[in-house]
């Protein structure tokens, strides 16, 4: 059955591609074709990976690829469990569709250029998660990179746009040759690029971390990981939001599945070395991820900063089962497995939802800017709602879903102390605090975030005349926000849902979180913690009723509106107000050297000082990996161009004594 | 035996005809015929040869074995999708003023000499012969690239003319030395230079000097192919040619260039595998110079001005590529080789075709002046870009299948070898889409209309080259696999 | 197998062989065009006779049909072409001063010293009488190339090429007693067509820079700076 | 989880939440009482505070323009998240059911979940000090949380459970032993605490001078019984911190059984515990003056040393592996 549904997913979005091409002609088979299409090809999706989580796995060949090397699919557990992930959010985006994208229908964009790619690009997704052999893997990930490409040059006026997605492609296309090799080192074992036979495939310790280092480089460039992030912040915030919300929510985790894949299934071994790289370089992005993102004005570069910070969260989860498991606790390492992809899960959500509901914003306001936003939630309430569920989930607040995964990742941290490696029980509880630091700034992110754009004083026209987003556009994002809640009431159905994956996965045992039934989280024991998230709703809306009740008891007078306390000294304007950088400034000044600062203030009035007439304030900050890493090599790859460019002298003699010493090296060689 | 005849006159007829008759308004439509009946030929020459296995004329003239069969048809079907390209394009040139009728008469009848010699090349069996073919090939390109009469393509005609030369007579000793051992071997002496005969007793032929014949072949032919450092008349021959003669260098000759080299290994290796000390020898050096070509032209990719040298240099790149891969040997490889061979041929000439025409939109072949092409031609705009997408081996295109193979293949054989083509390939997709990138988006400049332009051929090699990529057809890979078993031993399908 | 014993006619053929790399080192070293065209037709001849000499020797009829043909053409038609050219172009007089003539004729000489190195193999395999000239003919290929490098000229140039078309075909009578007689044909013709060629070309280049300089062909060159305006990465 | 369903458990819980968040006003009036002693002038009595909630549920309440509805949801929010935490710490027996509900890691959650709310309420209002406030009470409690995790990771490293309750139930049984970690814990704690409930060194909580308030500028707006609401909870998180502190690190005292003579003995130990704690916290209040802002990183990195020494001699000297 399962393969039955997901084929008709598939074939859907390429349908929809497909219907796309007529799209620039017909302008409202945008509205009516593509999208309902690319909405029915989610909720296949979905189905199917439901049936493939609770049912057991099923595989099949396709007739296309090369004679000896046909594709052939392979769905189970953990595939299952990622195309849930991709139906929801493509659903999601598909509702949210057509309303955000009137706006393109009757200006100069070619409607074409935005459905292809869609179609292709959540096509190239779900085959990724279902390939079974290293040829189809290959082919379906560079077809999303390759289609996520042409969405982010999808408004190719600007040069910035065009130089973010050629940078896009080409870390893309570094990725995507680092997994190849990786799957290279496994076929050279094994007799075949089928994942059976590479699973079987037995490789010495050095070339199994070879293959290691090489998915870990492929998947985490992708993914976003630290060193290799500059691309993430200069891709997302330039395609349309809709696609950056499939970007941010959604690719991100295919690349966190392939990483599993690669790393959990196919590659037998496991060594604490490899888990202590992984868990250090979440640990590295998660942070500058959170403190990068602190720093930014516009909505949607914050955004994708955050995507990375949460990318290095969930690979932090994955470092910790991969220790557990190498130091030989497999109970251990699928609870961290377990907290890993129900985090990625819940990123996936509340990351679609940020993402849907700036792109409403933009929409609105056609600002991207947060110095420009202010007061929004008074025009745009259902929208301001949903952010604000979505900031409480990102944030990692108790009700919600982000706390129940980081709840989850900071227990299997405290189950560190079991390991008799004294060197890890050091750096385990170093990473968690860390963690908790990430934890801490992303929740002033996220107040920031929502402060400055949807309460206090609108800052400017746009923001004071914005009026409420089309139907389809705010039922998607109420759908994700459901989803937030009901993902963080009730975890423990969701967890128990998911624990036929690690069976999967090399036969790691099934998690015992949900021992105690639907109502409590019990990751260890019983005894050692638990958390049982519906009590703790039931109690807060209690004591929230009682004094509700309580004060309002008596007589119920009511309540005036005045104007704020302004110190007396005149009305107050929305200048008066915090400013996104004025917010961020005091994490500016503490984590100084973390980030490229040059700030000019110019103060113009007399020299003496006495009288300001006015005072200029210019911020810049930037990313040191471009000066450290992006900018050396490629002064160094055109150094060598130009060395090279000098064998070009054009002159004929020189051309021929070139020739001629060739001749006389090789035969003087050979003799 | 009708079909092969077939395909090696019509052309030669053509050739003649169009020669003969003053300049007719025809010529092109002379030209297109030509090339379809020629496909034609061809492929029944295929089909025939499929079935019924390697064909030897009488007298062992020619001969005809899966390796060059698919090379005959390739050949001739690029020719054909170029000549459509070229009768509008040569009339607009015609209109613009750029050659007069005369010449016009020359580029056509060199047009069709061009394809006979490298149909001949393809299909003898005599060694001698393959060396006049391929000096005839050059010889009827080197009038057409200084065809504009400007004196950039004079200076590259005249370049081309004397490093080719150069380079021919190089082959045209290896060859002679290669007569000489097998003389020494064979009884009857005007056999000697037969392949076929050549190759049954090649494990009796004299190895040092089998190994000095073979030096000699690949700095001869080396320099026909563009390998790094006999490369230096490639870019200014094909960028200062009209755009069609261009594509069908680029996308041709290269490839019977290759195809002489790869036939001469196949001895060499038979020669060398028992009796020298390094039986590989043939193989390392094609590896060397595959590797040095690829990792060197991908560099020159950064520094282009002009858009016909960029793909030039790509052409270099790829033909370095192909070199690795015939050099390194084994199955895998030579499957990737030879549908690497096809791909490049049916995409480079895709791209030339595109090329062309964004020329003609901007007026220049300088890059910093083309600008805005999907907002003023989206055909054109988009058959550039993801031609250029396709070259650099991204997956839905055929070309990333024979990366994959041969990258897999590598690492089987000499994994640290993957290092070099891993930065290699990087490079080199950077530097070929730094320059298309401000081309192909931003807006339109003003003034800049779009040209009547014919894209089948461009879009129909890309469809080819999308439908290889995802499916391959299993006839196709059994032809190459039979291929392979010639060449490197042992097939993959087996 | 010292030279003493050899019957006449072989010290014949390798008399000429000698007189070959002579004129060879004839054509490397003259600085007026007109004496290095000269120099090539007595090359032309040379050639002729050690086939007819070889065709003697070693009886093979067919090579006499060779002699005859080189001789026409490489002894008579292409130096005629050549001159009648230079007279046309009126650069009869001009004098190109070759680079320091003293070193390239010590690299000439270096260069038969490795050709002879190259083709001992060669030699230990041949039977045939004419066995130790092959190092001459590979000398007087790769001096031709020498020219082709060193002298400026186009003309010149072209009398390199033709030189070491000269050494390719006297190899093949040296080594093998010339190559079947369609080769034979293919080789002379793609000759004669480069020769025309090479003049047609000659008046281009005259008409583009009014001079026959090679260096001056230069247009074509890539160390034009492009500006860095956009940032890459590997 | 079994004892969850028997209805006196439940009622006990109900008593001691109630009587934690009625004792929470009386914690902060004696600790005005002592700092007014120790800066030898009059205390207020100790029902001062009583009647200052009292007074304000009883005013008008009065919202500024600019404000959206979260502005008036904010106080109960804070309040409801606050009497939670208070919920499941146990004050006076260790067998509480409602501590299984949520463990310390859920606790710092709660915390979290009100001080969301109370800076976004903030910055509401359009003014200054709104942002003022939402900004630096954010950046010092993301600075405080590492401090305070790593010290919980001290804790239950040793308890082997995150569970308040497990952890003091196996803490009373090992009777008393002096551990360096523990120490080096409450020392971190302590410096936590004064961080997070806005006293002196970090802030002053009775000063109304704009630019050097944290709390109170993000409570500036409110009136009524928003401010009543936020008032208590304020005082309740003090009130949380001291028993936590007092709870772990010296739980001597805590009734094990739930008997009537037992509770009462546990109370009044604890009223000791508690008045000895914020006598130290007075002190500390007056001698020390409040810190410029840019000085209180160091003093938290200060606390996440110490909270590193504790987990670090845990490690290395108690577990010995």
């Amino acid at each position: 059955m399962t393969i039955q549904w997901i084929a008709c997913a598939v074939l859907l979005s390429l349908l929809s591609g497909g219907v796309g091409l007529g799209a620039s002609y017909y302008r409202a088979l945008l509205r009516w074709a593509c999208f309902p299409l690319l909405g029915l090809s989610g909720l296949a999706t979905v189905i199917a990976g439901f049936l493939a989580l609770l049912g057991d796995p099923v595989s099949t060949q396709l007739p296309l690829g090369l004679p000896w090397l046909s594709w052939s699919i392979y769905v189970d557990a953990l595939a299952g469990f990622f195309l849930i992930l991709i139906g929801v959010v493509v659903f999601a985006v598909a509702v949210f569709g057509p309303g955000y994208t009137r706006e393109f229908q009757h200006g100069r964009h070619s409607l074409a250029a935005l459905c292809v790619p869609t179609g292709l690009f959540v096509a190239g997704m779900q085959l990724v998660v279902i390939a079974n052999d290293a040829f189809m893997f290959m082919i379906a990930w560079e077809l999303m990179s390759l289609s996520s490409y042409f969405l982010v040059a999808y408004q190719h006026e600007q040069a910035a746009n065009r130089r973010a997605a050629f940078l896009y492609l080409l870390m893309a296309h570094i990725g995507g040759i680092a997994i190849l090799l990786s799957y290279g080192v496994l076929a050279a074992f094994s007799d075949g690029f089928s994942f059976e036979l590479l699973r079987a495939a037995e490789l010495p310790t050095l070339w199994a971390s070879i293959a290691f280092a090489l998915a870990f480089f492929g998947f985490g460039m992708k993914a976003g990981l630290v060193p290799l992030h500059a691309w993430l912040p200069e891709a997302h915030p330039v395609a349309p939001s809709h696609i950056s919300a499939l970007m941010s929510g959604v690719m991100l985790k295919v690349a966190v599945y392939g990483f599993i894949r690669v790393v959990f299934d196919l590659i037998g071994q496991m060594q604490v070395d490899w888990g202590v790289i992984v868990l250090l370089t979440g640990s590295a992005s998660a942070l500058l991820g959170v403190l990068y993102a602190m720093q930014q004005t516009d909505i949607k570069r914050l955004l994708a900063y955050s995507s990375i910070e949460n990318i290095g969260v969930i690979f932090m989860a994955l470092g910790f089962a991969m220790i557990f498991l190498a130091a030989g606790y497999p109970k251990l390492g699928t609870l961290g497995l377990i907290a890993a992809l129900y985090h990625a899960l819940n990123h996936a959500l509340f990351k679609g939802l940020l993402f849907l509901s700036a792109g409403a914003i933009i929409q609105q306001t056609h600002q991207q800017s947060l110095e420009h936003m202010g007061g929004l939630l008074k025009r745009l309430p259902y929208t301001g709602t949903f952010f604000l569920i979505g900031c409480l989930s990102i944030a990692t607040l108790p009700p919600f879903n982000g706390f129940a995964s980081e709840w989850l990742i900071l227990q299997t941290a405290l189950q560190g102390v079991v390991l008799e490696n004294g060197l890890l029980r050091i750096v385990i509880p170093v990473t968690a605090a860390v963690l908790a630091l990430t934890t801490a700034l992303a929740a002033m992110l996220f107040v920031r975030l929502y402060g400055i754009s949807f309460l206090g004083q609108p800052r400017t026209r746009q923001a004071r005349q914005a009026h409420l987003p089309s139907f389809g556009m705010r039922s998607a994002q109420g759908m994700l926000a459901a989803l937030c809640i009901l993902l963080g009431i009730l975890p423990a159905v969701a967890i128990k849902i998911m624990g036929a994956i690690p069976q999967t996965l090399r036969g790691l045992p099934a998690p015992e979180i949900t021992g105690q039934g639907w109502l409590w989280l019990t990751p260890a024991s019983a005894a050692s913690a638990s958390y049982s998230a519906p009590l703790v709703l039931l109690g807060l809306a209690l004591v929230w009723w009682l004094s509700y009740f309580l004060l309002h008891g008596r007589k119920h007078q009511q309540v005036q509106r005045v104007p704020a306390w302004d110190c007396g000294f005149g009305p107050l304007s929305a200048r008066m107000q915090y400013t996104a950088t004025a917010f961020a400034m005091p994490i500016r000044r503490i984590f100084k050297p973390v980030w490229l600062i040059d700030e000019k203030i110019e103060r113009s009035g007399d020299e003496q000082g006495f009288h300001t007439s006015g005072l200029r304030h210019q911020l810049q900050v930037s990313d040191r990996s471009w000066k450290w890493l992006y900018l050396p090599i490629g002064r160094w790859v055109l150094r060598s161009a130009r060395l090279v460019s000098r064998l070009q002298s054009g002159n004929v003699r020189t051309y021929l004594s070139y020739s001629f010493f060739t001749l006389l090296f090789l035969l003087w060689l050979i003799s | 035996m009708t079909a092969l005849y077939a395909t090696m006159l019509i052309p030669l007829f053509t050739t003649l005809l169009l020669a003969a008759i003053p300049h007719c308004r025809a010529a092109g439509w002379i030209n297109i015929l030509a090339t379809v009946a020629t496909t034609v030929a061809s492929v029944l020459l295929a089909i025939k040869v499929f079935h019924t296995g390697p064909l030897l004329s009488d007298g062992k003239f020619f001969y005809v074995d899966a390796f060059n069969v698919y090379l005959l048809v390739l050949t001739a079907f690029v020719a054909t999708t170029t000549a459509i390209f070229s009768r509008p394009y040569m009339s607009y040139e015609l209109r613009q003023g750029r050659v007069n009728n005369r010449r016009m008469r020359l580029y056509h009848a060199m047009y069709q000499g061009f394809v006979f010699t490298m149909l001949l090349a393809l299909a003898t069996n005599n060694l001698g012969i393959l060396w006049v073919a391929l000096e005839g090939a050059t010889l009827a390109t080197v009038l057409l690239v200084s065809l504009y009469r400007t004196p950039e393509s004079v200076e590259a005609a005249w370049k081309y003319f004397i490093l080719c030369g150069v380079g021919i007579a190089q082959a045209l000793f290896g060859t002679v030395l290669l007569y000489f051992t097998a003389a020494s071997v064979l009884s009857s002496a005007d056999e000697g230079l037969l392949w076929t005969s050549l190759y049954v007793i090649s494990n009796q032929l004299d190895p040092t000097v089998m190994s000095i014949a073979f030096v000699f072949i690949i700095v001869g032919y080396g320099t026909k192919i563009g390998l790094v450092p006999l490369h230096a008349w490639l870019p200014d021959a094909h960028s200062e040619g009209p755009t069609p003669m261009s594509a069908v260098l680029s996308g041709l000759l290269l490839n019977v260039a290759l195809y002489a080299v790869v036939r001469t290994k196949m001895l060499v290796d038979g020669a060398l595998q028992n009796a020298s000390s390094t039986p590989q020898l043939a193989g390392y050096l094609m590896m060397a110079f595959g590797l040095l070509s690829f990792l060197v032209a991908g560099l020159f990719l950064h520094r282009q001005r002009d858009i016909k040298r960029l793909f030039s240099y790509s052409s270099i790149e790829h033909m370095g590529l192909m070199t690795f891969a015939f050099g390194l040997g084994g199955p895998l490889a030579t499957f990737a080789a030879l549908l690497h061979m096809t791909l490049h041929s049916l995409v480079k000439s895709a791209i030339f075709v595109t090329v062309g025409h964004a020329s003609h939109i901007a007026g220049t072949q300088l890059i910093d002046k083309i600008r805005g092409l999907i907002r003023t031609q989206p055909g054109v705009g988009w058959g550039l870009l993801l031609g250029t997408a396709a070259i650099a081996g991204f997956p839905p295109f055929g070309l990333f299948v024979s990366e994959f193979l041969l990258l897999i293949a590598t690492m089987q054989k000499m994994p640290w070898l993957t290092l070099a083509l891993l930065s290699g390939l990087v490079i080199a997709f950077a530097g070929l889409f730094r320059t298309i990138h401000p081309m192909v988006y931003g807006s339109q400049p003003e003034g800049q209309l779009p040209v009547k332009a014919n894209m089948l051929p461009v879009y129909l090699h890309l469809l080819l080259a999308l439908w290889l990529g995802l499916a391959m057809p299993t006839v196709l890979a059994q032809w190459f696999d039979q291929a392979t078993q010639l060449i490197a031993g042992q097939g993959v399908l087996g | 197998m010292n030279f003493a014993q050899l019957g006449l006619q072989e010290q014949g053929v390798i008399l000429l062989a000698a007189l070959i790399l002579l004129s060879s080192f004839a054509m490397l070293a003259q600085s007026r065009i007109l004496a290095c065209i000269h120099a090539f037709a007595w090359q032309g001849v040379l050639v002729a006779a050690a086939t007819a000499m070889i065709a003697l020797v070693a009886n093979q009829p067919h090579l006499y049909l060779s002699a005859i043909l080189t001789f026409s053409l490489k002894a008579l038609l292409i130096p005629w072409v050549l001159h009648r050219i230079v007279i046309k172009l009126e650069i009869a007089h001009e004098v190109e001063t070759v680079v320091n003539p003293a070193l390239v004729i010590l690299a000439a000489a270096a260069l038969v010293a490795f050709s002879y190195y190259i083709a001992m193999p060669v030699e230990k395999l041949s039977t045939l009488a004419t066995r130790n000239t092959i190092a001459i003919s590979l000398a007087v290929v790769l001096i031709g190339m020498l020219i082709m490098v060193t002298r400026r000229q186009a003309i010149t140039q072209v009398v390199g090429f033709m030189s070491i078309e000269n050494g390719l075909f006297y190899t093949a009578v040296v080594a093998t007693h010339g190559m079947p007689m369609v080769v034979e044909l293919g080789v002379a013709f793609d000759l004669l067509v480069a020769t025309v060629i090479f003049g047609v070309f000659f008046f281009q280049i005259r008409a583009s820079i009014d001079s026959l300089d090679v260096d001056r062909l230069s247009r074509l060159v890539e160390t034009s700076e492009i500006d860095e305006m956009t940032v890459e990465e590997e | 989880m079994a004892d969850l369903l028997n209805l006196q458990g439940w009622l006990l819980v109900l008593l001691q939440t109630v009587l934690f968040v009625l004792m929470a006003p009386l914690l902060t009036g004696w600790l005005r009482l002592l700092k007014a002693w120790l800066q030898n002038r009059s205390a207020p009595s100790l029902s001062q505070p009583y009647r200052n909630l009292l007074k304000l549920m009883k005013k008008e309440v009065l919202v500024a323009q600019t404000t959206t509805p979260l502005f008036r949801i904010a106080p109960y929010v804070v309040f409801a998240t606050t009497v939670l935490t208070a919920a499941i710490i146990p004050l006076l027996t260790v067998h509480l059911p409602t501590a299984a509900i949520a463990d310390v890691i859920v606790l710092v959650g709660f915390l979290a979940l009100g001080r969301f709310f109370l800076a976004l309420a903030s910055m509401d209002a359009g003014t200054a000090f709104g942002g003022m406030g939402s900004s630096r009470e954010m950046t010092i409690a993301s600075l405080a949380e590492p401090a305070m995790l790593m010290a919980i990771f001290t804790i239950t490293m040793t308890a082997q459970s995150t569970n308040i309750s497990q952890a003091i139930d196996f803490l009373l049984g090992q009777g008393l032993v002096l551990r360096p970690s523990f120490m080096f814990a409450l020392l971190a704690l302590m410096l936590v605490a004064v961080a997070e409930t806005g006293r002196v060194p970090v802030d002053n909580p009775t000063t109304h001078l704009e630019l050097t308030m944290v709390h109170e500028a993000m409570i500036l707006e409110y009136s009524g019984r928003h401010l009543a609401l936020m008032e208590w909870a304020a005082q309740l998180k003090l009130m949380v911190y001291g028993v936590l502190i007092s709870n772990i690190f010296f739980p001597w005292g805590l009734a094990l059984d739930n008997t009537p003579h037992n509770l009462l003995l546990s109370f009044i130990s604890l009223i000791g515990k508690l008045m000895v704690l914020s006598v130290v916290l007075a002190l500390a209040e007056t001698v020390l003056a409040k810190m410029r802002l840019f000085r209180v990183p160091n003093y938290l990195n200060l606390a996440f040393l110490f909270a590193l020494l504790g987990m670090l001699s845990h490690v290395i000297l108690e577990a010995g592996a």
